[in-house]
């Protein structure tokens, strides 16, 4: 095998590892934030991918506005799961596990209210980023052009995300918010407030994440759950659910052994050999491969 | 001298009615659905225990349901072996998967958990999907010999029953263990491992407990399901089968008893009863926007609302008929 | 009282759309026109969630309880095999469009059980055929999905090739969903390929024409009848120029029947058929004349009528159940050229 | 000796929390170990208690090594404790809490419960009977059936003393036992103790009141910065200057 | 004028009164100690105040003349009241550090950084763990960290539960007198619910004593001190 065709499945393994990256990126902050799980949120990649092939490819709206309205609606999006699903969950006693199934059943009932509108038929995305046969060609290696917007917005939302919630109040708020909601209410936070940005925030980031991966996964069902929705998930957890950086890191590697698990051993068993080290890394790094400090009681 | 009891009167009813079922609906559709029920319950009440009492999580029960399904299918089919031995191997197979996948619970928690689970599920999926000479992979696996006493196959009737008798035992064991020390251990670990492991509970030991128990249940449960339906195919055993199962488990009520039996007959007509002419696309909408409804509404699941129908109010859980009674006799005594 | 079983939800919710539109517009013809024996003919749609499990559960309700006179579909091989008995244990007619050679009538020998489409044994004998008599392949590389339906059409392509005293040098799996075949088509390079064959769905289909577009890998494609459609040009965009594919149907067929029910179909619906549409179109209109023919619904009487007396012309040329209970055998081969699918051949 | 702690040291990263630590506990006494916070009392007592492992160094009971030990085994053996931040089973009830701390009492088996025999139905009523005694004891029979979420602080507390008599342990850990509790109160307190000791219950203690230590305890271990710095009586403590300059304060209370 | 003033306090749970109608008021400038028996009701009240927990209808709690019954907490705490609650309640995951800045929301920014030092000057214990994790602080030094929140806070009325538990002696008497302090410099006003009653008379004005839900005894302190219920209460064995 010429070493130019390993760096490229390298490169393509880094390029698709970013988009579970960028799903992860959403599941990492709600959990700093409210420590919470929320399956629903993997629908906002879907609707944002479709409200924006709605509002620009049907309706023919510029892109920017498409733009804005799709992240705008989905950004509600993520209130109402809040007002309407996480409020009343724990207003009757609710806990994680409750949340959880609401919310893969939000996800089921997307995927088909999708269909009803919009049909199985995935859609093609249209050419913002480039077009299909558009490539940047470097060092006998090739990319689409839309990775390079994907890598991009990846590093400014990280970088984003990571400053909020580490270095800002607000984001030490919602992290204080999220470990005991009482005392920070009597520190004087507005954890009203601060709940309604969690979610606003979780649904915007994936959101934007679905109009860039849509011309990778086309304007499909497949943004709204399976498999991306399983892989953002494993990305974050392998960073332990602790910071934007390690999701990011998690799905690039999980994306690079996938491709590796593809081009040296085997393409029937690439994901049992992508779950088996994924299993492997949280049985011997219990709380994600770049926690290091031992909690007690 | 008393009052007629209506709530109890009713309940025998309803149970009079459970027995004599196959023979009030003479509708083959409608008695398959209720076997098909039946294994969702024994299944979803392995789920209620696993997650409601011991407090774990599984997102990848169809991984359990499909060894017990294909292990089934593989000893009666391709070995010839009688069906007892295949369920007993199916349910053996299960076990021991449900004890390997309750190794990384030890370390982990809850969530990191569920994503492991998930991992199981689809590495099991995958493997039905690949290993062809075993598990007939996407063709699926055909020709599974019908359960039969003697000289008569099993119709829906004879699956019925036995089905019938098959989850009054497994309700029956959950709920004794529910009520007794094991019970209370597993209530004390999922509230505080390390306050329970210092009162001398063996945290390890009682989550394995619980893993062996549900994948055992989701086991036979499969190989029940494998006899039933006669063929296999992998599209059954996939993460949203998981996650229906465990939306079987509360929507039932996961501290409820007969919440994997309420939720598996629940989810299992729910659809079908949707499936209104013209509906074809609605129906999924409709169940999933009722699941969605019960949770939110109801955390507590369906089955709380209806012991609190018979019994007025619900029983803090853990607590015993024996201690109940004692208690008052107690009370009784002081004043 | 008709029923219709087809997925649309889950993975063959792509299908699932054509079917119904294709069956909708059959039904409306017909009953406008006086329906069948003077009656109306109501059909039922039912949803298998591209499940044969849930197909089970459907194909019992319609037979069982809602008793209907033939059912149409499940749409998915393994469905159709698992459901297959039942139909023959109510005695009625079941017919699918699904194309997997295992339920031949050959094989199965079930009565009431007919195919509306040519089988993949057909179609992908063709394609390997073209592939290596015209395109002049001799180290083939395979693509293919990890459905029944592509594992089917995977056994005969090896079959096939294998009678040319050909081997196929690297088989390679991309699961529906994937969205990077960079590994597999690496691999497919090493082992030195001079042509795809593509045996997946259409997104995934998609997906690897865009990235061997990507790695600059110049060999001719060849796909087989999921790739001969608009759900796979539409995805893959310019990337699917020259792409050659098999397929069922082809609406730019200058056959006047053709063209009669494409314009009939674009005016109901607004766009264009595929060959799911209109294989369920042609089924519906056979059910409508065997029960004429029959004189009855009865399911014995009309497998009986459907199996030996019927003939009859429809969109795809004369349909006539032959010894494999498949009604046609009528297949194309045609190539991309960036706007529809042009003919090269068609084959009987 | 019923405890006896070698070279006891704990490191969490870069905090030693425990430095070599040797500690003995006489059969049948109480033993104080009081030291500035943060100077690793409650560290000892998570290893003690198998709750920690050490980093190195070796914990003997009864002259037996338990250090790789788990906690339930160790609970199992005679060894019983309660937490400093205490931790109840906040799902299950006063009595339950009891009852949990019982499982080491019951010798039927897993068919016992699925054929829910006689046996186990006796012994659920006995185990019930002991846990409401202990109740009593403690002050809480009124409070059987509460949730301990309903309890105030003090009888939390108590609570939590009651589930680890429950072990009927040998040795008994009590990570401050009287914090938060009114004089009278933790008078009663000092009464339980004097009680258990009567009984022959071996207590290891710490506490930051010294009232406290000086009407229970016969020996005192005093720790700082993870050392031990002194032992001995409490009266020779008290006017040990370095004990007073690391923990007491000029006016000591 | 009172800084606080409370009408008829009742609060129940799940029926059960905790406060039956308790009437008090605290002046500016003033501290105030709380004593009482385990389960009086002493944490209840300070929850009732800062707006934890609901008060029955007739309750009226005045914090500068404006009612703040049935107001979010986080706006009881806005208007600068500041509790440390029972039990030490740190967030576990947040990092001493940020567990200050969390509590500094309401002071003025250029303010924050010279509070959060004072603190560490107060608590050295704390100044060598900045960016441990609280959770896995010792109980007193979270003990510390939790009174450490209050004083960065500009908060004009403090109300501490239980500051002295799981303390050492020596940090006890720093506290004390760090509080008595503070409260002169910058003419805090405290509320003090102490058991340790040696510590926290000396420092207070005034003293309330509840029990089982109701005011029993109330005066200054030389009033209050020699009567038999705080004797018997706090110094029964000295
Ligand atoms: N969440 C609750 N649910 C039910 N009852 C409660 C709850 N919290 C407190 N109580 C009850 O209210 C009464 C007052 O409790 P509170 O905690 O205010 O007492 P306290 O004076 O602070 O006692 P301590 O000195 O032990 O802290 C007690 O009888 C207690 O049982
Ligand atoms: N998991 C951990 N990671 C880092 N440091 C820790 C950890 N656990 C404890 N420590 C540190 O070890 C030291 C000893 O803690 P320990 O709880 O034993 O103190 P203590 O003597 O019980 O104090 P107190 O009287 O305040 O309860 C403390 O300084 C604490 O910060
Ligand atoms: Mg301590
Ligand atoms: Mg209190």
């Amino acid at each position: 095998m010429e070493t130019k065709d390993i760096l490229q499945n390298l490169v393509s393994g880094i390029a698709i590892g970013s988009t579970y990256g960028l799903i992860g990126l959403g599941v990492v902050f709600l959990w700093q934030s409210i420590e919470r799980i929320n399956f629903a949120n993997i629908s906002s990649a879907m609707l944002s991918a479709y409200l924006f092939y709605t509002f620009y490819s049907e309706i023919g709206m510029g892109f920017f506005i498409s733009f804005v309205l799709s992240v705008g609606i989905v950004a509600l999006y993520g209130l109402g799961l809040r007002y309407l699903i996480h409020e009343p969950i724990t207003k009757r006693g609710g806990g994680r596990l409750e949340f959880v199934v609401a919310t893969l059943m939000i996800c089921v009932l997307w995927l088909n209210v999708i269909i009803v509108f919009y049909g199985g038929l995935p859609k093609p995305f249209p050419p913002v980023f480039g077009k299909a046969t558009d490539f940047v060609r470097f060092a006998g290696v090739s990319l689409p052009v839309v990775y390079f917007y994907i890598f991009l917005v990846v590093a400014i939302l990280m970088a984003f995300l990571h400053f909020l919630l580490r270095k800002t109040l607000v984001g030490k708020s919602l992290r204080a918010t999220a470990q005991n909601k009482e005392v920070a209410q009597l520190m004087g936070v507005n954890v009203n407030l601060t709940t309604s940005l969690a979610f606003m925030l979780s649904t915007t980031v994936v959101g934007i994440a679905g109009i860039l991966l849509a011309p990778i996964y086309f304007v499909s069902l497949e943004l709204g759950g399976g498999s991306i929705g399983i892989k953002g998930f494993s990305a974050a957890v392998m960073a332990g659910l602790i910071d934007p950086y390690g999701a990011v890191v998690g799905g690039i590697l999980l994306g690079i052994i996938e491709n590796f698990s593809t081009l040296f051993i085997s393409s029937t068993y690439r994901d049992v050999i992508s779950f088996l080290i994924l299993v492997a890394v949280l049985i011997f790094k219990p709380k994600g491969i770049f926690v290091w400090s031992l909690h007690r009681d | 001298m008393r009052v007629v009891n209506w709530k109890k009167i009713l309940l025998i009813i309803a149970l009079a009615l459970v027995v004599v079922y196959p023979f009030l609906d003479k509708n083959d559709y409608r008695l398959y659905l209720a076997n098909r029920a039946l294994i969702h319950s024994i299944l979803a009440s392995g789920l209620v225990f696993l997650t409601g009492f011991a407090g774990q999580i599984s997102l990848g029960q169809a991984g359990f349901y499909a060894i017990g399904a294909y292990t089934s299918a593989y000893i009666t089919t391709r070995l010839g072996m009688p069906i007892i031995l295949g369920i007993v191997c199916g349910i053996l197979l299960s076990l021991g998967a449900g004890l390997i996948l309750s190794i990384p619970s030890f370390k982990l928690k809850a969530f990191f958990l569920s994503l492991v689970t998930i991992a199981f599920g689809q590495i099991v999926y995958v493997l039905i999907l690949n290993l062809q000479s075993i598990t007939g992979g996407p063709y699926g696996f055909f020709g599974i010999p019908p359960m039969k006493v003697g000289q008569y196959y099993f119709d829906n009737k004879g699956y019925y029953y036995t089905f019938l008798i098959i989850l009054v035992l497994v309700i029956l064991i959950i709920y004794r263990i529910k009520n007794s020390y094991l019970g209370r251990s597993m209530f004390a670990i999922n509230d505080d491992v390390i306050a329970a492991e210092v009162c001398g509970i063996n945290s390890k030991q009682s989550k394995i407990f619980a893993f062996a128990l549900s994948a055992s249940l989701a086991g036979l449960a499969g190989s029940l399901y494998a006899h039933l339906a006669g063929f296999l195919s992998p599209e059954p055993f996939t993460f949203f089968e998981s996650s229906n199962f465990v939306a079987m488990a509360v929507v039932g009520g996961l501290r409820n008893i007969l919440g994997g039996t309420i939720g598996g007959v629940i989810l299992t007509f729910l659809p079908e009863f949707l499936r209104f002419r013209g509906w074809e696309n609605y129906y999924l909408i409709v169940t999933s926007l009722t699941v969605v409804l019960v949770v939110v509404f109801m955390p507590n699941g369906l089955g709380n609302i209806i012991f609190k129908l018979f019994r007025g109010k619900t029983h803090s859980h853990a607590i015993h008929k024996e201690i109940t009674t004692l208690r008052k006799e107690k009370e009784g005594g002081t004043k | 009282k008709v029923a219709l079983c087809a997925p649309f939800t889950g993975l063959g919710s792509i299908l699932g759309d054509y079917i119904k539109k294709g069956a909708k517009l059959a039904v409306e013809e017909i009953n406008s026109t006086g329906g069948v024996l003077g009656e109306q003919i109501e059909l039922t749609v039912y949803d298998t969630a591209a499940n044969p499990s849930t197909a089970m559960n459907v194909v019992r309700r319609a037979l069982f309880s809602d008793k209907v006179v033939a059912v149409f579909g499940p749409n998915m091989s393994s469905a159709v095999l698992g459901v297959h008995q039942l139909a023959q244990q109510a005695k009625t007619p079941m017919l699918v469009g699904a194309t997997s050679p295992s339920f031949r009538f050959t094989k199965v020998h079930n009565p009431f059980l007919f195919r509306l489409r040519a089988d993949d044994d057909v179609k992908v004998s063709q394609l390997v055929k073209y592939a290596v008599d015209v395109l002049g392949i001799k180290k083939p590389g395979v693509i293919y999905g990890s459905t029944d339906y592509c594992l089917a059409a995977l056994d005969v392509a090896k079959r096939e090739f294998g009678a040319r005293g050909i081997e196929i040098v690297d088989a390679e799996q991309i699961k529906e969903g994937e969205k990077d075949a960079t590994g597999q088509l690496l691999k497919l390079k090493n082992a030195g390929f001079d042509g795809l064959i593509g045996l997946t769905h259409e997104p995934e289909a998609a997906v690897v024409v865009k990235q061997l577009r990507q790695l600059e890998i110049d060999v001719p494609i060849i796909g087989f009848s999921a790739w001969g459609v608009p759900a796979f040009t539409d995805l893959a965009g310019d990337a699917a120029i020259g792409v050659y594919s098999v397929q069922g149907f082809n609406p730019n067929d200058s056959e006047l029947a053709v063209r009669s029910f494409v314009a009939h179909y674009k005016s109901k619906w607004g766009e264009e058929p595929s060959d799911p549409a209109q294989a369920y179109y042609d089924g519906i209109y056979l059910l409508a004349k065997a029960i004429e023919i029959a004189n009855s619904t009865d399911g014995e009487k009309l497998a009986e009528v459907l199996s030996n007396q019927l003939e009859m012309y429809g969109v795809q040329g004369m349909l006539k159940c032959d010894e494999h209970h498949n009604f046609t055998s009528i297949c194309y081969i045609s190539q991309f050229d960036g706007e529809s699918w042009t003919i090269i051949d068609k084959l009987h | 000796m019923i405890l006896q702690a070698k070279n006891l040291t704990k490191v969490f990263g870069g905090v030693i929390a425990n430095k070599e630590i040797n500690l003995n506990v006489e059969e049948g006494t109480v033993t104080a170990l009081i030291g500035p916070n943060g100077s690793g009392k409650t560290t000892f007592i998570n290893q003690v208690s198998g709750v920690l492992k050490p980093t190195s160094g070796q914990i003997l009971f009864k002259d037996k090594d338990i250090t790789s030990l788990e906690a339930h085994d160790i609970s199992r053996i005679g060894i019983a404790r309660t937490f400093q931040k205490i931790r109840l089973f906040e799902k299950l009830t006063v009595i339950e809490n009891v009852l949990v701390a019982r499982r080491k009492f019951f010798k039927c088996g897993f068919l016992d419960i699925v054929f829910h025999t006689k046996r186990l139905k006796n012994e659920e009523k006995e185990q019930l009977d002991i846990a409401l005694n202990l109740l009593q004891r403690l002050g809480l029979a009124d409070e059987a059936w509460k949730m301990p979420g309903e309890l105030p602080y003090g009888k939390r507390r108590a609570l939590e003393i009651a589930r680890a008599l429950a072990l009927e342990p040998k040795l008994l850990l009590l990570d401050e036992p009287a914090a938060g509790m009114t004089r009278n109160e933790f008078a009663s307190i000092i009464d339980i103790i004097q009680k258990l000791k009567e009984q022959g219950i071996t207590m290891l203690l710490v506490e930051h009141t010294m009232a406290f230590i000086r009407e229970t305890s016969d020996k005192v271990y005093v720790l700082n910065f993870g050392e031990v710095i002194a032992e001995g009586t409490f009266e020779e403590m008290e006017h040990d200057p370095a004990v007073v300059a690391a923990y007491l304060g000029e006016e000591s209370v | 004028m009172s800084l606080l003033k409370i009408r008829n306090l009742a609060v129940s749970y799940n029926g059960i009164p905790a406060l039956k109608k308790v009437s008090f008021e605290i002046n500016k400038g003033e501290v105030v100690s709380v004593l009482g028996p385990n389960g009086a009701g002493k944490t209840t009240l300070l929850r009732a105040i800062s707006g934890l927990v609901k008060c029955e209808k007739e309750s009226e709690i005045l914090y500068k003349g404006k009612n703040i019954v049935g107001l979010q907490a986080y706006k009881i705490a806005r208007m600068g009241i500041a509790h440390v609650p029972e039990g030490r309640q740190v967030f576990p995951d947040l990092s001493v550090q940020e567990n200050l800045e969390v509590a500094s929301v309401l002071t003025s920014l250029n303010r924050r950084s010279g509070k959060i030092q004072k603190v560490y000057e107060l608590f050295q214990e704390l100044n060598s763990r900045k960016n441990q994790p609280a959770g896995t602080l010792s109980g007193g030094e979270q003990q510390m960290l939790a009174i450490g929140r209050a004083l960065v806070s500009d908060s004009e009325l403090i109300m501490v539960d239980e500051p002295s538990m799981g303390l050492a002696p020596v940090i006890i008497s720093r506290i004390f007198k760090t509080l008595r302090q503070i409260v002169q410099e910058q003419n805090l006003t405290l509320l003090l619910v102490e058991q340790n009653a040696k510590l926290s008379l000396p420092l207070s004005d005034r003293i309330y004593v509840l029990s089982q839900g109701r005011i029993v005894l109330s005066g200054t302190v030389d009033e209050v001190k020699d009567s038999d219920l705080i004797r018997q209460m706090y110094f029964a064995r000295e």
